[in-house]
């Protein structure tokens, strides 16, 4: 099984959730964050003094599914969350050695 | 009268204007507060922005200009000439109070103040409604316009003694003069604007964009119907005798009541529409009851008010939910409660004030929306032309406070607003 | 008194009262403030919407039978005769004020709205301290009683000019009257719906559960303290002459001094138990320095209301601690406040007050007691039976505003509140 | 004049200082807000208790010995002989009253009422420059200080007839005495103190520390602005006939034409010089209006109070950029909006009115800085021997609400302050 | 070593903690985050439109263990965070390539 | 590739920031998170009850770097973030299995 963690621009976040029900994903969980890269914060004055917003908000979607839809799952989010614009963001794929759901103790893909 | 009694009398009818107009003047804070509470996040710097700076520019305008085409020298009743002269001030000689026979009764700067804070309160309906997408100069620059020109000459109309008053319109405090009239502003602002992106689904449904901050809206309504009670009571124009202070009083009381019974329906009624005793929906009650009530306070008894407030909270769901479905996207509910409850309050004027006509109610209704919305929307488009009216798509993304304040209301909590 | 001076000083004498009546009103405010800062945000909306919803409920039912239980045509000093005429108007003639050689002095119309907020303040008391789980109906019903019912029987007693007053009790602006009644409906109340969920532990730990939003709970408070110098203010009922205007102002200074007194004193005794400086009961403690001096802020001297103010301030931080040692479980600490401060306000009127004696004193204040609790126990018990006063475990954790309201206060802000 | 006249009118004039007064201590609310909306998150409770603290010592220093030092039996001018005998009571006698040919002409106890809420503000200025730094007591400590000896001196100078006073130093209602009297306790608190961690760069870089709530500075700054009606109104002292009535009623206007002016200037400036509309500096931009008309706001026109107000605007931001140059820390402003607008509203004065001289307005304005200062500096000295100014620098990481307070002002809404 | 993170119910993360305390854990990280899957969201009217609550709260808790832990770790939170009801969430097990204690530079086991 | 992970004093993040643009590192993401551990929190009365704060606040800083780079990410944060005090935080190191940027569909150290 693999973890596929999206960070996303936040606004496009309904589009993603909905690309994802489509290839039939139960199920997301969804973090706040902010990032830092390519895509420049702006430098501000406030008060006269300069501010500098370094970290652009940003949204973190974790997708827990089997191996086999990895693939369908990054499509499927690259496609959702691209604008084009630089800050787009990134999709990383991890490894998960066990799932297990809380309330049946349920394992495996079955715990999906 | 006697000369010291005259004096009293003077200074007491003056200091009843002022506390009135500090009143209304802290009406501005309600307004600023409530559209604060009710936008999202992102947009709440630059809401405020509008809102101190509106207040501001309507009493510098009032004082340049509207206030001489309110009250001019002279006129033909639709005309008004202007009269220039209130911004190098002056008052009332004492020896001419004197000898006025009580005609002159009270300060002519108390006056001032007094109205001045009126301009404000209708321009401050306007930025409720265009929220969130307005740009911010290009909002200011219209209420240059506003406060210096479209609503004084209604104004003049009928409290600068013009036509509508002639024919026996009737608006105590400004059912029609005030709320109507920043209603009828702000629907020709909207139209020309468009609502908020995501408001409406391309596949016709209507998305909720919840206010971000509640206990500021319910402060601005409670600000608000603290205010009322210097708009409405200060309306009376004098105190300083026993029918006068009665009047007054009874003004309190039916204020009170009206905003009271429009809460309790409207709560009652958002139950029963949606099964839930939505706040925003009491809230906007609240205004609907006093905005109802503003036309006529004096007349009606405390139970009466309290209907006419409470038909008010009614109205001002349905026409909610109405000018909704229209997409007309007024993210505080200003059309509504300004501007349909606005108009039931001049209609209802005629059912306790048997010196009212439903006549000379509608003419005067329909003066004002004319006026205002036609003069308004030449306003609007011409800025249009000018500056644009709408922020880039990106910037509504981002949030109008970034693009136009360049700074953030809540900088630490907010992560990422969608 | 001369015709012209009889008409300015009634003048004078009814604006005062509007005034005093619009800073009261004002208090809803306050409280709606205080509340919505010390309860958790997932609870803010539903304790916002009772807020207002009650005050409107308030004067709703005051206007329909609450004034006329209050000061009724007749009655036998304990069981009023109901005067239903108020909601249908009508105020002094001119005529008759001037024969009544002074007796009749202001407006009708403001004499009941300087009454209708101080019955919604009572009522103001008792949100706070079911707040975060009563269900939003079963406390708007109640409101209907205790406004309309409860709370004019035993003003009557004493400002309707019942037995109380009879028998020489002294309660000049209401520590009794309204904060006792109001935190003993709260206490009834509270004891029949237990405490929130997580407040005390099996292990009989107690847990602290922190306001969500402290600028909003001082904020509150400031506003109360405004407030009140119309409540005490213009419980003084007259101004018109030199006495009068002297004793207004003395009562402004006490109250000022008093509430200052409270709030240093609580912030002192909390440094002390507690070693640390906690703002929510240095604003109690403020609150705590009013109710005291409500019950007589004439007689005392400036440094004699400072203490008054002050021991009540020490007493709220015990009260607190003990009450809730006792797992009562109240979140802003309005049966503290308002209960066992209000207690002290009516004892110690006679420290300063010749008049005023220690036997009439504890006679009133247990016959207040009394008579709230036992009939707010009844209609809590009748409530329970008819709807529950409780929402389901489930809705507690998720926050009464989903709910109850179908919104949230803060839907940006808080992610998961705990 | 005639017995029932004068009674009539002491009760107007104490009225109006009463409702003057009631004002003015709302500005406290309005300080309490400013400063809590500015700071941040982590220090937002502390700032609090400083402001409702600081307001309950103010009005106990001055009940025990401010005030018998500011209004004194006795001295020479320079040097008050203390009246000690305020705290336990008395007001004039209606004898007295009635035989004083109008020389006694309103309440004692509102005179201490008014005067006491001065004290409070003056004193609220310097919490904010101080905030997010400095030790809750160490900041009690200075106000006992201040309120109870520094300021009463200095207005024992002007207002109690002392040495400014015989030589014509004017100052209406005190842009010198109470405003920039605080901004000179302020400075030299600072100056002791030292910036915020994180303020100024080792590289020389300034960095910015943006507000947390900027809804609730604007909110402040609405309260502000209400109550300076009556803070410059209330100062006119009287208002029982038609002179007095209209003086009254011009210093409203002006007052508020200046806020107006100050607050669209300095948006403009801001705009200019940052290219966007910094809400904060607007809002200073409309305190700076404020202060600046306060030293004389009966005798400009409403076009003048405008300019001098709008002045006030544009120098306000100019002022708080260079004093953030100089790394003087002050988070919102206090020293420019109270001390340097302080001072132009002094030098303002003889511009509209010819009975005051540049000269005069010079010495009053150094005297005052000077006296301010200098004590000033050795309390903050001497505490800072005793008990140290400031927190330690984890407190300050971690925000003093935690280390002072023991509690958050917003425990569920900010993950990790930086 | 491994990393269990498990999604849970807000009200149930003072359970948790205390359940793994018990077992000897000594150190936790908790996010909140917003979960999305069968357990559906409401829908509300607010202003009389509708509003689609489709992200619920949860609480994601984060526990570095060395392997031989993790069973322990996995019923401990399976228990403590078990309502019965739906929603309940999820445990996921990652495996961490290495750990390092910043205070002290520590590494491996030693650095929990 | 790896995912770096860090849990970090708040007050350090913009010394990391800065330590991580010096080697080199171009995107970063941070997330706020409570932390539990060794460094106890403070247990304080609020209204004379007792009310324990458990959980710290701390900065996770997620960094994706090439294998190569690993060590000398994990010093520099090593570094900048260290105080010597208790709770001074953890870094752990994940596998990551693909990377993907949104914005072009990049790959693997390209995305980065
Ligand atoms: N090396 C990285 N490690 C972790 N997160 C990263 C990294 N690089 C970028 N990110 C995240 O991805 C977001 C977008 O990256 P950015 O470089 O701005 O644009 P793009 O995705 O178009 O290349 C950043 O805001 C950050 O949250
Ligand atoms: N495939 C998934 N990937 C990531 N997170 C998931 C996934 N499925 C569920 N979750 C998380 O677990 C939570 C609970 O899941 P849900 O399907 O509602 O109930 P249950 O755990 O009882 O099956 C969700 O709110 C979400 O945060
Ligand atoms: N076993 C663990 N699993 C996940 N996070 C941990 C673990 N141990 C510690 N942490 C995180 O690291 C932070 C610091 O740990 P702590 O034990 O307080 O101090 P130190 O890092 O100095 O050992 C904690 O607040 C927590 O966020």
């Amino acid at each position: 099984m693999k973890l596929v963690t999206a960070i996303i621009k936040p606004f496009k976040l309904d589009d993603v959730r909905e690309a994802l029900a489509d290839i039939g994903v139960s199920g997301i969980t969804v973090i706040e964050v902010k990032g830092f890269g390519r895509q420049k914060g702006h430098t501000e004055l406030y008060r006269g003094a300069e501010y500098v917003v370094d970290f652009l908000p940003k949204i973190k979607v974790e997708i827990a599914v089997d191996d086999s839809l990895v693939e369908q799952v990054i499509e499927a989010v690259t496609n959702a969350a691209r604008t084009g614009k630089i800050g787009d963001g990134k999709i990383f794929v991890f490894d998960v050695g066990q799932v297990i759901r809380i309330r049946t103790g349920e394992t495996g893909p079955d715990a999906l | 009268m006697e000369e010291p009694i005259t004096h009293l009398a003077y200074a007491l009818d003056t200091f009843y204007f002022l506390i009135s107009g500090a009143l209304v003047m802290w009406m501005a804070a309600g307004f600023a507060m409530l559209e604060a509470g009710l936008v999202r996040a992102k947009n709440t710097a630059e809401i405020l922005t509008k809102n101190v700076a509106l207040f501001s520019i309507a009493c510098i305008m009032y004082m340049l200009i509207g206030y001489g085409i309110m009250y001019p020298t002279g006129g033909n009743g639709v005309i008004p000439s202007i009269n220039w002269s209130f911004m190098f001030g002056g008052d009332h000689e004492v020896a001419a109070v004197l000898s006025s026979e009580g005609a002159t009764y009270y300060s002519g700067m108390a006056d001032f103040f007094f109205q001045v804070v009126f301009v404000a309160t209708a321009m401050s309906i306007v930025s409720g409604a265009v929220a969130e997408r307005m740009k911010l100069w290009a909002f200011l620059a219209f209420a240059v316009i506003m406060t210096g020109f479209i609503y004084p000459v209604q104004g003049y109309w009928k409290w600068g003694g013009g036509w509508l008053d002639s024919i026996g319109f009737n608006d105590f405090a400004g059912s029609g003069i005030v709320h109507l009239c920043g209603a009828s502003a702000a629907l020709a602002g909207v139209l020309l604007l468009g609502a908020r992106k995501g408001k409406y689904g391309k596949d016709g449904s209507i998305n909720a964009i919840p206010g971000s901050n509640l206990p500021l809206a319910t402060l601005g309504t409670f600000i608000l119907w603290l205010g009322w009670f210097g708009f409405n009571g200060g309306s009376e124009l004098k105190i300083s005798d026993i029918g006068e202070a009665n009047a007054v009083a009874a003004v309190f009381v039916n204020t009170n009541m009206a905003a009271a019974g429009g809460l309790v329906l409207a709560l009652a009624t958002a139950r029963m529409l949606f099964g839930k005793a939505d706040l925003t929906m009491a809230l906007n009650g609240a205004l609907a009851g006093l905005v109802a009530i503003t036309a006529e306070p004096l007349t009606p008894s405390p139970i009466a008010a309290s209907l006419i407030g409470g038909l008010g909270g009614v109205l001002v769901v349905f026409a909610i939910i109405t000018i909704d479905k229209l997409r007309v996207d007024d993210p505080v509910g200003a059309i509504s409660v300004h501007g349909v409850v606005g108009m039931w309050g001049l209609i209802a004027v005629p059912l306790t004030n048997s010196d009212a006509t439903f006549l000379a109610q509608f003419i005067g209704l329909f003066s004002i929306l004319a006026w205002v919305f036609a003069t308004s929307l030449l306003v609007w488009f011409l800025i249009k032309l000018a500056m644009g009216l709408r922020v880039s798509e990106e910037e509504e993304y981002e949030g109008v406070d970034i693009g136009e304040c360049g700074l953030e209301a809540y900088p630490e909590f907010v992560g990422s607003g969608k």
